[in-house]
């Protein structure tokens, strides 16, 4: 989906600044909400990529008025609510009112080495891959109105095929349900004149991870 | 918001969702466990031991894991190589993807809407947020983390450290510098 | 810039909802915002370009948030600052704490009609027009970060120019205090598919009006 | 927010930027006398004189300035035809460009974020949100309003209307009509 997520290349939002000696959490209520997303995140109920897709879906002035955790915590909700484990009266009344549906599994205090390893997300390739390095592309002009991982800033423009990374599951067909629908993955680096026009930096370059179904030969 | 997140705990912990237990576990591991000190031991090895630093650049996940420094790294990791010619900045202009398993939760800045707009769009200025001046014909590559992989900078080994040692040059090697907003440190005039 | 009120094109904002027998203001603080503005407008303290931009560049989150007659209040409250017309102990105080600087002139009761009355933006041209009825132009791919009218959706996008609408003062360079530059205007109109990709509704065609430095042949 | 425009005005009215009574009168011009009553008047002539129509379609601020019925047209007025084969949607996605002199301010939807943002992508999508649906083959013209021109659509003129003169003709001429989102009233069947 074309949202304010999709943040490359806008203006107006200032100096960067970093925070010395910044704490791993600044409350520790952040450090709950990280775990709690992580932990239920580990049962299978959802997907990484619907978790993503969630956090597209806050409306725009929440996203930007939201503070990072806030977004997680918000978006931990929703999507408790969309999958029936929790209900709004539950959330409402800040206990437990009934007894939820299973999940597949559950995480244990001995398991949490299981949830700081990251799983691989690559597949055996259903066919061989369209594009090889050197090759030039273009990323298609596509506006769906679905979870995708094509930033708008690149659509349309041309670049290189710098390295194939395998074939993975491709985020588009998680996030709408669809299965994992594997994809070649290509990383394309684009000249930031492609990208900025004239009055970019001509020493500067900027490259994406692009699933094969963004790509077209250029 | 804690209120809120403190019931919404309690509800999770009613239905057998959550152990709480393991929520702790979570936090403590990355309060005190994921950081940029493992990462920093991958560039202090690949400076000093030209062997892992191939195989390093050749396949990132299969080097680290072999070193054993981490949990299990990112199964496509990729380390990319500052030169003299090329710097390099990771960036997420999507969400904050991050190698987290090598340098710990990504600091505030990498998730905010400054640094996710701009690297991309203006990448020397954001270098010069952090203070940073590269001259004008290096080639500054944004890499948008986009999918799964996950990209490690290998910075620049400092001048003045010929003889050092994996720990001492460890010490060198900021967060920073792995993600490309900063170099590595310069040792202090005293340890040259 | 790109910004967020550049917002053609952006998913998630869910449906229109017209608001059956809408009254003119919703509350009687909207009618004086629109007529202080207004009246501003006409003193010349400021051009509409500069006005325009100055609502651009609100923090995207207040943009976002505000509502429309807020947005206005806060962009008359950051030009009089920023013109030196008001100083921000008057604004917190709530009232004038010294005379301000004079303007060019000011409305009175009786030339209300001045501000009902739009002014023409048209130029005598300084060079003939590039471009002509039915020639194919590509918008650039731009992306400067102050003021401009040309949308984020359609740059690098192929259209037909369908009308020249004259010699037009250029808003770009207005609102960098570059003067009037003006600049031929053109309808441009551009396939619905060309726009946002081969699942666009075939049937729909969108135009703009850009100026001729925004436009390429294609 | 109320209180804070009234400070505001006040600093600005003892500063002598500005005269109380000339907001007054501003605020009841936009109340009164500007509206869309001023854009139908234009339409209904533009429907009863074929010579007219043309003078609207060839020079609009011409022809609506001849008309007298506005203080004074946008100099950069342009009217587009609906016809069987093509509909016409006015739009400004990056603020609120509207032909105020002849319909008055705009409504809330016209300088929202659901309208501004989907009326390029997707205005079928945004015709069904009025309850408007229109044949698949008929073209949706979108016009964005991007410079200082201001475009008002001229509907069809209803079916049933044969013979009918221009002040009953003008009572149905919506708004919406002249945007785009809606088509002129149908004539109620009594009146046929």
């Amino acid at each position: 989906m074309n949202g304010v997520h999709d943040l490359g290349g806008l203006h107006g939002f200032g100096p960067v600044e970093p925070e010395p000696d910044e704490p791993v959490f600044h409350a520790p209520w952040e450090g709950r909400v990280l775990a709690l997303n992580r932990a239920l995140g580990f049962t299978g109920a959802w997907t990484l990529d619907t978790a993503r897709a969630a956090i597209e879906e806050l409306p725009a002035r929440v996203y930007l008025a939201s503070s990072y955790y806030e977004r997680w915590a918000l978006r931990l909700e929703r999507l408790l609510l969309r999958y029936g484990l929790v209900g709004a009266d539950e959330l409402a009344a800040g206990r437990a009112l009934r007894a939820g549906p299973p999940l597949p599994r559950t995480l244990t205090a001995g398991g949490v080495g299981a949830v700081l390893a990251r799983g691989s997300v690559e597949r055996p390739p259903p066919a061989a891959a369209r594009f090889g390095p050197g090759e030039r592309v273009r990323a298609k002009n596509i506006h769906p109105p679905t979870h995708t991982r094509l930033p708008r800033y690149a659509r349309g423009r041309r670049g290189l095929i710098e390295a194939v990374r395998g074939c993975h599951v491709f985020p588009d067909a998680v996030a709408t349900g669809a299965g994992e629908q594997p994809q070649w993955l290509y990383t394309v680096v684009f000249s930031g004149r492609e990208l900025w026009g004239e009055d970019a930096d001509p020493a500067a370059t900027v490259s994406i991870d692009a699933f094969e179904p963004y790509l077209e030969p250029a | 918001m804690p209120q809120r997140v403190r019931a919404l705990e309690a509800i999770l912990a009613q239905k057998g969702y959550v152990d709480p237990a393991a929520l702790d576990g979570i936090v403590a591991a990355h309060e005190h466990e994921v950081g940029p000190q493992i990462g920093a031991r991958v560039v202090a090895r690949a400076w000093t031991d030209p062997p892992f630093r191939r195989a390093l650049l050749a396949d990132a996940t299969a080097a680290v894991d072999a070193l054993g420094v981490a949990r299990g790294a990112c199964p496509h990791l990729i380390a990319v190589e500052n030169t003299a010619r090329r710097h390099n900045l990771v960036v997420c202009t999507l969400c904050s993807c991050y190698p987290w398993d090598l340098l710990g939760l990504p600091p505030e800045w990498y998730k905010s809407a400054p640094y996710r707009s701009r690297a991309v769009l203006d990448p020397r200025g954001v270098l010069a947020d952090f203070g940073l001046a590269l001259p004008a014909e290096r080639e500054v590559r944004v890499w948008d983390s986009t999918a799964e992989v996950r990209y490690l900078v290998l910075p620049l080994r400092p001048a003045g450290t010929a003889g050092w040692d994996e720990a001492a040059l460890a010490a060198l090697v900021t967060r920073d510098s792995m993600i490309g907003t900063g170099l590595a440190r310069r040792p202090p005039d005293g340890a040259r």
